[in-house]
């Protein structure tokens, strides 16, 4: 899937909530299944510090895609992390450079990604582009 | 206690009081607003609004100076407005109440300006354990530009300060001590009087930040013999942008001015600058002319019902949410001074504070979470923060309930 | 021009402007106010008060940090203000706006910490004889702290900066220039542009104090090329207490932070603390979120009129009452620059400028008398002070009018 | 005449006017009328320096009153300089010491008096009752 659809995907998934409480019941649910990252890359280098929360991203380079890995110790923002490492993992470092994430937004978790929280998903994702960038100008 | 007990709230007609407050009649998520979040910032009485919009409609001029009939309009009401503040905190003079931006702002004037004539290498300045950032970095600053050293009191477990680490810490190195009043985080009342006296035994004079204070405890500020007191209006029903610096006239007359322009100085010319007398000395450029009015209004109002009247109720909310708070499973408090006021900080079982901040916020209750500006605070007790409910006068009982049915729900939701 | 002459405001629809504008409806001892201090500080229009009533009746809040539904819509719409004004003034980055207290406040933020970081014994910093006493005195005090010396661009006669003299006085020593865009006292447009670039030739930074630009000239500050620019809100029909530092980003990361506190940092400890990314790190503490968000209510206002629109108007006003007043006997001007914008300054015969105030006032006519913090100007022109009068968009000719017939009358009662 | 007696009087006489235009002649005249302080008196150690007008403060002791004489570079704070002079020249220490003016107040010009001015006449009544506490403290 690409990750427009990767994203379509979880906005339809979203779409069958109707109240906050199973939409954020979902989120923690997934922030709970996260398969934790590797503890060895739980490491203060893959550490994004948030001001609220922590959040620790792993990449890895195979077959011309990236995959991510990662963790956080609050579980709602561990949840969405989940998600965007769903939507992100498995492309292309050009894919990554240019993706445009609304779903964040769109099923209404829009605060998480604003720079109003300067918590750890921003920079996370920021960080994750930061590859995608990086490994694309190598021509990768 | 359970939540089909009558609830009163007793010394206050809280539901009067609410009217006063537009804000506490809007509604968050469909729901009405649960505003437990007032050591961040207090909400406004309709008096300071109005007083606001009669300034910015009748009578807006720049202060000082006018000949006009506006601008003598203005400077009057902002100069009541100081004089109301003297009243209210009982200062000797009016012109030792500086008109600052807030709290911090406060505390920045006197490290630099007392730190630039009076610190030197070697010397020590002496804070706590407890301090907002506030008021930690502006003497880091100024001990760093000065060669001297920044000392630190203790706490134990309860978050009161270790007082016998406070008397050994308090010796002549020590050449100015600055602590907080109460603390934002975990609700301590320090026992300021006492710390007061014994720095003054020793000739050093203490700063109160009283940031968190100021709205919940009468304040006599001559009773107490601070040297220097600083609160924000925003904490205390006023506006955001303003604030107080109480200083001892003696203090502010030997220290050198803090920042240069309009209003400060008497005479200029470039070979030689002369300053302005006390207060306008420390007052560079316009001021907040409509703010300073406004946090008169909003001293007006809470005179009105009575400093020690506030701080009754208060407690009584505070004793109640304590008590309440008390009987959630896994909920454990952060602080648990026996003197308190304001706020109460706690974590549940594991759960993130940042997690249960955010479910509660869902069910329109505002709570911050985090580490409040207290870092150093939060290493002490080796959490990343705490979720803080944080309480006014015009909170009520009910409103208690629904915090803690928000946690209990939050319980099921997260763990 | 005589009274009986039709009167046209042309470019503006000046009567529906004026509605805008509660307090010009307003009376004076029973006569319309003619507000002709609008260099000490301008009137505001009903989308800035209306600005200030919804938040503090919707969304009041502390910002930054704070993860409940209010505290992300006061972040979101503080946010948002610096935005509108970083894009009024086409900054490259929102992060090189920095809320201050005004233009006082940033002037001594960038005399503070560009000063402990860049200045040296021996040094120098370039001023001018025209400056205010907020772009003087901390210059001085900076100086005196670093063994640094404030030097002097002299004027002429006519109240405009000798720019040999300048050309001369820029030399490698110099570390820092700092003049004012628009004089407050003479209303002389100085040639910044010329002069930043001749500067920069040398690679001196330049600092506008733009206290009297910001308001009737459009700025493109990339354009400009200035290294730092200072503003106050207030004078730009926003509210007291808040104002505006624009810094290139260069320089803003290089400088020392200025005040320490809440939200500067971005890790505390007793040992170690690190400083929060621009703009963050140079305001520290609550900021006055309602002034920044009414601030951005403000340029809203003025962008909806258009800066060139209210330039053109202002300059039609301000060439009206040159013209008008000029034939008055006996009225002489005090700075006769051939750029000028906003302000008139002029005595009349042997009067004092305070008795012409008075009589002014008692005719509903605010005019500012004195030395308009520009004592080292008055010196020059060997005079105690001036009456100003200075201009806004919303005055109207039939205001100048008023105005000749006033002094006219002051001049019969005095002379 | 005692000091109230000679603020009553003045506030008496101000009555008659019935606009500012003609209170604030009388005062203007009454500023031309003022016999200038003698030059001598007029230097450096007798300035009153206010924010907007400058005003001179020469005093006498005899016979165990004080005379004052006063001048001001501008006209309506001299008018008025030349009021508070009639009302406390010539008046013992004490009475000067405990005396309350409120003639300026009652004729209107009260803004001349107030802090927000920072103006010399209010400097000069200052100057004037110190005048009177230090010399009714030397039991004179
Ligand atoms: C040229 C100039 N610079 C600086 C200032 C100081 O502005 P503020 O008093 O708002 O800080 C003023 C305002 O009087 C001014 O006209
Ligand atoms: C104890 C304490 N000190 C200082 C401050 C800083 O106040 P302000 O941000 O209004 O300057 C606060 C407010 O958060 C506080 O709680």
């Amino acid at each position: 899937m690409t990750i427009k659809e990767q994203q379509d995907t979880i906005i339809e998934e979203f779409s069958f909530f109707t109240d906050w409480t199973e939409k954020y019941e979902y989120i923690i649910q997934l922030g709970k299944d996260l398969p934790l990252i590797d503890e060895q890359y739980k490491k203060e280098e893959n550490l994004i510090k948030g001001c609220q929360s922590k959040v620790w991203l792993h990449a890895e380079h195979r077959d011309g895609k990236i995959f991510f890995t990662a963790d956080s110790d609050a579980i709602i923002t561990k949840g969405l992390v989940s998600m965007v490492v769903r939507v992100l993992s498995g492309q292309s470092p050009a894919a990554i450079a240019d993706a445009e994430i609304y779903f964040v937004d769109a099923i209404g978790l829009k605060s998480h990604l604003s720079l109003t929280r300067s918590n750890g998903l921003l920079s996370m994702l920021k960080q994750m582009k930061m590859y995608g960038v990086a490994l694309k100008a190598r021509g990768i | 206690m359970t939540n089909s007990e009558p609830i009163t709230d007793s010394v206050l007609d809280i539901e009067k009081i609410r009217k006063d407050f537009p804000i506490l009649q809007t509604k968050v998520y469909g729901k009405p607003l649960i505003y437990l979040d007032n050591a961040a910032t207090t909400q406004k009485p309709r008096t300071v609004l109005q007083s606001l919009e009669t300034y910015y409609t009748q009578y807006n001029s720049n202060v000082h100076r006018g000949v006009h009939f506006l601008s003598q309009q203005a400077t009057e009401a902002y100069e009541e407005a100081r004089k109301k503040i003297a009243a209210y905190i009982n200062a000797r003079f009016d012109h030792e109440i500086i008109f600052t931006k807030g709290t911090t702002n406060g505390i920045n004037l006197v490290a630099s300006s007392f730190g630039k004539k009076f610190l030197k290498a070697g010397d020590e300045v002496l804070i706590s354990a407890m301090e907002h950032h506030s008021n930690i970095v502006p003497w880091q600053l100024i001990c760093e530009e000065k060669g001297a050293t920044l000392k630190v009191i203790p706490i134990n477990e309860q978050g009161e300060l270790k007082m016998d680490a406070f008397d050994e810490l308090l010796n002549s190195k020590v050449k100015i001590v600055a602590v907080t009043y109460v603390s934002n985080s975990l609700g301590t009342v320090n026992p300021v009087f006492e710390m007061i006296q014994k720095a003054h035994a020793l000739n050093i004079p203490v700063l109160i930040d009283g940031a968190q204070a100021i709205q919940h405890i009468p304040i006599d500020i001559q009773q107490l013999d601070a040297d220097f007191f600083a609160f924000s209006g925003h904490k205390i029903y006023g506006p955001t942008g303003v604030g107080v610096l109480y200083g001892k006239e003696k203090w502010l007359n030997e220290m050198p001015p803090y920042e240069g322009g309009g209003d400060m100085i008497k005479n200029v010319t470039f070979a030689k600058t002369t300053y302005n007398e006390l207060p306008f000395k420390f007052e560079a450029g316009t001021p907040d002319i409509s703010g300073g009015i406004a946090l008169g209004a909003a001293i007006d109002y809470v005179q009105q019902i009575g400093a020690a009247t506030i701080q009754q109720a208060e407690e009584e909310v505070v004793a109640y949410a304590f008590d309440r708070l008390s009987a959630i499973s896994s909920l454990r408090f952060i602080g648990d001074a026996k003197h308190r006021s304001g706020a109460i900080s706690f974590l549940v079982g594991n759960i993130h504070p940042f997690d249960l901040g955010e479910i509660l916020d869902k069910q329109s209750i505002a709570v911050r979470t985090g580490h409040h500006c207290t870092q150093p605070l939060m290493d002490f007790f080796h959490i990343p923060g705490t979720v803080r409910a944080s309480f006014a006068f015009y909170n009520t009982k009910a409103e208690v309930d629904e915090l803690v049915k928000g946690i209990e729900k939050a319980k099921r939701m997260l763990e």
